[in-house]
């Protein structure tokens, strides 16, 4: 994972935006807790700088 | 003194040593001033070589101006800046303009320095380099060519009696006597009944041993050595002493343990003289002479 | 700007992640609806590539959940 | 093996600024095992590429290629055709490897990904450590099977300098000092009697730069 963020920060694209998680097969709301926090970054860092503005 | 280093060290007299370090830059006033303070009072002056890997003024030109002022230079030549071309033609070239004692050292490595990006060299070690004085004293260069006129030295190394582990210091140790080392300096000691079982080692071999003395100039400093310098230990009564001292007399504390170490190996003919590096303190090393009553 | 909704893609176990968002979902449990979720045997299998591929793909942000 | 460390993302994006056409090519051998060279990092360069001239909305055409190894000159053919649809190529082999790409297809750019760092073995999982100067005079023999020239910082052939402490180098508490480690090994073989003697100094001379070597078998075709 540090791997995956210090590849991504190279290209400068925000680390913030790859994350790992684990949990039990039980964590029902470990899941979604993880899934918010991951859309609320991304609400925070704005659209995947790759793609085309306006979109 | 008139007398040449190897005289005194085989006069058999306990025999002083202090050390003079090369600034960096062009401007000596204040060398020059340890120079004069300090060459008539002992039988050797140290001059480092590009010490702690730090470019300064060469340990060569240093050397000759201290001859050239009546006293008696004692070179020192690490392995770290030269290969073996340099390093015999430093030595004839010192040998010629009467500098005849030379220390041979292996050095700091490179990244301890200011100049990091440096190529280390090392082409010969501090043995080999013992060794190649002895060549050159035959006549004789590592090429194996005829020298016209063959130099003089008498050579020396150096020991760390606290070095940990200490087998391979000492096997170190052997071969530096094999390769011709008439004289050693030791690494700072403080522990003398450490250093007295090492002397009782080192006895049997027919070599000249001068104790390290480095001078304390407070507890924090003997605390950071032990943590941070190789080969260096301070005894926990030592650094009480230091600490005991009222503030602003730890200096003359500091003194006052080396005159007393110092009072203590001549006394006990623990070993054949010191050698006293009051590093940054050069003009107090009379004062340590004084106070082993040796002024 | 208002309109941005992020794309979240999710690596997940099958076994534990994947068990856990179905779960979830059993349990009426909200969450965001802008995860994309893919499924693997097990998230051991997650290479670093393909991290990167999905934000070749254009994914806002990404996640491993196992 | 020949480790190899890659060379960081902005330095090869800047080798690259103005090229279009970039063919990335990977090395199977030791760049492979060391996780720096292989078709997997093939992989990820280019991705990391693409996104870089996305983000910056530049064109980029990339090739991706590994092959089983760049110093042999049967393995380098296999870009014969392939190389000509690019303007550029990135090597992720060491030096060794690049070099001879670059002489087989002298007509085109080659540029190297990767810092070629040294011999060395695979000492735990994602690390590796350097075992062999390539000093071409092998003292392994004296020494219990550990190499003073390539372990002890300065290269010391005559036991440890006055820097060793606690059986670590005065470079970095890291590093062990070589003299401990080789003095243990042959004290516990019984074997002390081999470092006693003097060690000569090394020969230079022995190491040619370039080095070359020619098998007996073949030396009457040369």
């Amino acid at each position: 994972m540090q791997y995956a963020k210090k590849l991504l920060d190279e290209i400068g694209i925000d680390s913030r935006r790859v994350e790992m998680f684990n949990m039990g097969a039980s964590d029902a709301q470990k899941f979604t807790g993880a899934a918010d926090e991951m859309t609320e970054r991304a609400r925070e860092l704005g659209p995947n700088p790759l793609m085309p503005k306006g979109k | 003194m008139a007398k040449s280093f190897k005289e005194a060290l085989e006069s058999g007299k306990f025999v002083v040593t202090a050390e003079v370090g090369p600034p960096k830059g062009t401007d000596i006033e204040e060398m020059l001033h340890h120079i004069d303070l300090l060459k008539d009072k002992v039988d050797g002056l140290n001059v480092t070589d590009n010490q702690s890997s730090v470019m300064r003024l060469s340990s060569i030109s240093v050397s000759h101006i201290i001859k050239e002022k009546g006293g008696e230079p004692i070179l020192q030549m690490t392995c770290r800046d030269r290969n073996r071309l340099a390093l015999e033609s430093d030595l004839i070239s010192a040998n010629i303009l009467g500098i005849n004692t030379v220390l041979c050292l292996t050095g700091d490595y490179i990244t301890v320095g200011d100049h990091v990006e440096a190529m280390p060299v090392f082409d010969l070690d501090s043995v080999l380099l013992l060794k190649t004085v002895r060549l050159l004293e035959s006549g004789k260069d590592l090429g194996g060519n005829e020298l016209k006129g063959a130099a003089r030295f008498c050579a020396g190394a150096i020991v760390t009696p606290e070095a940990n582990p200490i087998e391979p210091q000492l096997l170190k140790f052997e071969k530096k006597i094999k390769a011709g080392a008439e004289f050693f300096q030791t690494q700072a000691i403080y522990d003398l009944d450490n250093f007295k079982k090492f002397m009782k080692y080192a006895r049997q071999f027919n070599v000249k041993i001068l104790a390290g003395i480095v001078l304390l100039v407070s507890s924090g400093m003997a605390k950071y050595m032990n943590a941070n310098v190789p080969g260096i230990f301070v005894p926990k009564d030592l650094i009480d002493e230091m600490a005991s001292a009222e503030k602003g007399k730890a200096l003359e504390k500091g003194i006052e343990i080396a005159g007393r170490m110092i009072k203590t190996l001549k006394d006990e003919n623990i070993c054949d003289g010191v050698h006293i590096m009051a590093i940054g303190k050069e003009g107090k090393v009379p004062d340590i002479l004084a106070a082993a009553g040796l002024a | 700007m208002n309109e941005f909704e992020p794309k979240v893609v999710a690596f997940c176990c099958q076994y534990c992640a994947y068990s856990a968002a179905d779960l979830a979902g059993s349990m009426r449990l909200q969450y965001s609806p802008n995860v994309r979720i893919v499924k693997l045997m097990c998230t051991g299998k997650v290479d670093v590539i393909h991290l990167l591929k999905a934000f070749e793909g254009g994914a806002d942000a990404v996640f491993v959940a196992g | 093996m020949i480790v190899a460390d890659r060379k960081p993302f902005d330095d090869i994006k800047a080798m690259l600024e103005g090229f279009e056409r970039v063919l990335i090519v990977g090395c199977g051998e030791c760049v492979s095992v060391c996780m720096v060279g292989g078709e997997k990092e093939v992989e990820i360069l280019a991705s990391q590429l693409r996104m870089a001239a996305g983000k910056e909305g530049k064109k980029i055409e990339l090739g991706e290629t590994t092959l089983e190894r760049q110093c042999d000159r049967e393995y380098l053919e296999l870009l014969k055709d392939k190389i000509e649809n690019y303007d550029v190529v990135v090597s992720m082999a060491c030096g060794a490897g690049v070099q001879f790409l670059a002489e087989m297809y002298d007509h085109k750019i080659v540029l190297p990904a990767t810092n070629t760092r040294f011999i060395g073995v695979t000492e735990g999982e994602g690390v590796w450590t350097e075992r062999c100067r390539a000093c071409s005079d092998c003292v392994l023999a004296e020494t219990g099977g550990i190499c003073p020239v390539t372990i002890c910082a300065k290269g010391l052939l005559n036991g440890p300098c006055g820097g060793t402490n606690d059986g670590k180098c005065e470079v970095s508490k890291e590093k062990d000092c070589a003299w401990t480690l080789i003095y243990n090994r042959l004290n516990k073989l019984g074997r002390l009697d081999s470092i006693r003697e003097i060690f000569p100094a090394k020969k230079y001379n022995v190491q040619t730069r370039p080095g070359r070597r020619i098998h007996e078998a073949f030396k009457e075709k040369e």
